[in-house]
């Protein structure tokens, strides 16, 4: 399944076999969201609590 | 078009000449019929000779050419032949000469592409301001095509001769280019802090290249006008009060990264930035977008990712506190910023997948 | 004030720490009397040990000292009496670490150096949102006095305790200082770039900051509300949404240059600015003012010029084009961004010639 990301717009490929609370990644904008609800083909996500390890100097 | 194109490089000794000749010795469409150079103690010499890293790759000899010495008319003679008989050549010379050797062989027929300034600004006032000189052919400025092939695919696929665009522009026109997309912004200005590597210096000796004082700086080397800039107002089609740039020297031998800062009006979104930079670059075969929120390895553009290769990467971030955004590039200054370019407008030229042999330099990583 | 400080390092394990005594060991006034290290491994050992450079300067031991662990009291217990008895000790930990550290030796009453960032933040929600923690001891910042002689020579002077500024902050905060005092500027807002070296990252091991992967980047780093920004607006008094910074690690090992950008309502010309820099930095000892519009070597701003001393370089100049003045500067961001501010703010709380020390250290301009 294809979602819209809700951060960037790109399309997040949802597995078919996807289930609630899943983390999938947006492949552009590398956001993480959780998926929140799935109604047949409708998949709704919201963002995951997630701590990027920071690169800084 | 015939399989095999035969070509030729004007000036194989210089940094554009030697990366032109890392790229075509293995095209699989070019067979490299000349290779040419200014110095006496060169000519006849095998390639390898000068570029040692191209031993086994070629057994091409230098051929002496210098339009400028009267007494070389033989030599001059035989490399004008080959031009002729040729059916591309890549100019790799100074600018001011650049000019000269086009009047001289424009009447060969043969496609030219050049990689010097000389014929990339359509407006000849604007080339006397920044090279301070009248050009050599004003006349010829409107048959060359901007070697931009993201923003003139098209007319560069039908074009005789080809102008490709200096390092530092290229990397700011892919940065900036997206943003005159966006309706919102209007009459932006954008201000480019660009860090560049050595090699840009090119060949020639001089202090500011000298090994133990060009190591170690961070040295701010042209403070406003630079000469790249017409070209990006050219390409974005904006006022030269609305880009301004300043260019450092910082510790790498290959790269360019730049980073141009915008304070729209009105808030403008992620959302908006990703739309403008997909419908500007989603299909380009070297352009990557990289704007990813968490930070990490290949977050943004950095040279680090594109060495060795064509690929010019583009990113954005938008920074609410100070109501800013963004757009950065990261570029190999002597592929896509340079002889990248120039293959990829070739290979357009004459009809071939865009991508022939510069789909092969594959990014390496661990390479300084 | 007595001749000869007694002075002690926590934390001497640390870059900070190894640039802290590779100033003190040759300080006129300072006696060593202990520098500490968490790791039991190198309780007792020679100083050399751990820092080779350092043979046959100083004879001194690392002491164990670590708060958080219960089962060294009695290691602990020495090190405070040895606080007790020095004039001055200066803090070289992590944020944090460092406010439980003063937080438990201010009843001893020595004077304290700390180079964290813990009480350079006047506003304790500033502390929050930048290093996101509460503040262990918010009470205890008002008792700081920000560690830039340049601003703030007469406070240290009377201060017991001093925090000394980040480096990157240091930097913009020296260049943009003078145009705070340029009346015609009114509102202005500034961006900055800021090109560090990878020393900046710490001792720590890091995939960034391994050599393979730190050699030849270009690697924005920081994009917006970087911590040191907080800084910057506090002792420039300007508003959060006026000043915004994004950070670059370049290839170099020591070293800080920083560009700001302003594009003012009104024309500022060359000559107010030489005013205010040099009405801000005409007396200072440790500011050189570069802003010659001839191009050469040294006519603005590089770390190449400083690198190894206590300078920070400051410069700037005027695009007429787009209507936007630069202000520039150049420093070690071990030295002057670190250590150079610690020991200056020292020798001015015991009353002695401000550049004791500091003046021989001479920048060395072949020195990567």
């Amino acid at each position: 399944m294809k979602v819209k990301c809700p951060e960037c717009d790109g399309d997040i490929n949802v597995p078919d076999d996807a289930v609630l609370g899943e983390i999938v990644s947006c492949p552009d904008c590398g956001q993480e969201f959780e998926i929140h609800k799935i109604q047949g083909s409708h998949v709704e996500l919201k963002p995951a609590e997630v701590e990027g390890e920071d690169w800084g100097e | 078009m015939a399989h095999l194109i035969e070509a030729g490089i004007i000036g194989a000794t210089g940094y554009t000449g030697l990366s032109l000749l890392e790229v075509l010795v293995r095209h699989p469409n070019i067979e490299l019929k000349f290779a040419t150079t200014r110095r006496g103690d060169l000519a006849g010499e095998y390639i390898y000779r000068e570029h040692p890293n191209l031993l086994g790759l070629t057994e091409l000899q230098f051929s002496l050419f210098d339009l400028g010495n009267e007494s070389l008319k033989d030599a001059n003679d035989r490399v004008l032949r080959l031009i002729g008989d040729s059916d591309v050549v890549f100019l790799a010379v100074p600018s001011g000469a650049s000019a000269n050797i086009v009047k001289e062989i424009r009447r060969l027929g043969t496609r030219i592409i050049d990689t010097s300034a000389d014929f990339r600004l359509k407006d000849p006032d604007a080339y006397r301001r920044f090279y301070e000189r009248e050009h050599p052919c004003p006349e010829l400025l409107k048959e060359f095509v901007y070697g931009l092939p993201e923003l003139h695919r098209e007319d560069i696929r039908k074009a005789k001769y080809v102008a490709c665009p200096g390092c530092n522009s290229t990397a700011m026109i892919l940065a900036g280019y997206p943003l005159t997309k966006i309706q919102g912004l209007g009459n932006f200005r954008i201000v480019y802090d660009v860090m560049t590597g050595s090699s840009e210096a090119g060949a020639e000796l001089s202090r500011s290249s000298h090994h133990a004082e060009r190591t170690g700086v961070v040295r701010p080397y042209s403070l406003k006008e630079h000469r790249h800039l017409a070209e990006v107002r050219q390409e974005l089609g904006m006022e030269p009060s609305r880009v301004c740039a300043t260019m450092f020297a910082v510790g790498m031998v290959r790269g360019v990264e730049c980073i141009g800062h915008v304070f729209p009006d009105q808030p403008i979104g992620e959302k908006e930035l990703w739309r403008a930079f997909r419908s500007a670059y989603g299909e380009e075969p070297f352009i990557r977008i990289r704007a990813r929120k968490v930070p990490g390895p290949g977050s943004l553009p950095d040279p680090k990712f594109v060495r060795g290769s064509n690929y010019c990467d583009v990113g954005f971030f938008v920074d609410e506190v100070c109501g800013r955004i963004c757009v950065l590039s990261a570029l190999d200054n002597l592929l896509k910023g340079d002889v990248g370019n120039a293959v990829q407008s070739m290979n357009l030229m004459f009809g071939l997948d865009e991508g022939t042999r510069l789909r092969d330099l594959v990014p390496s990583y661990l390479y300084e």
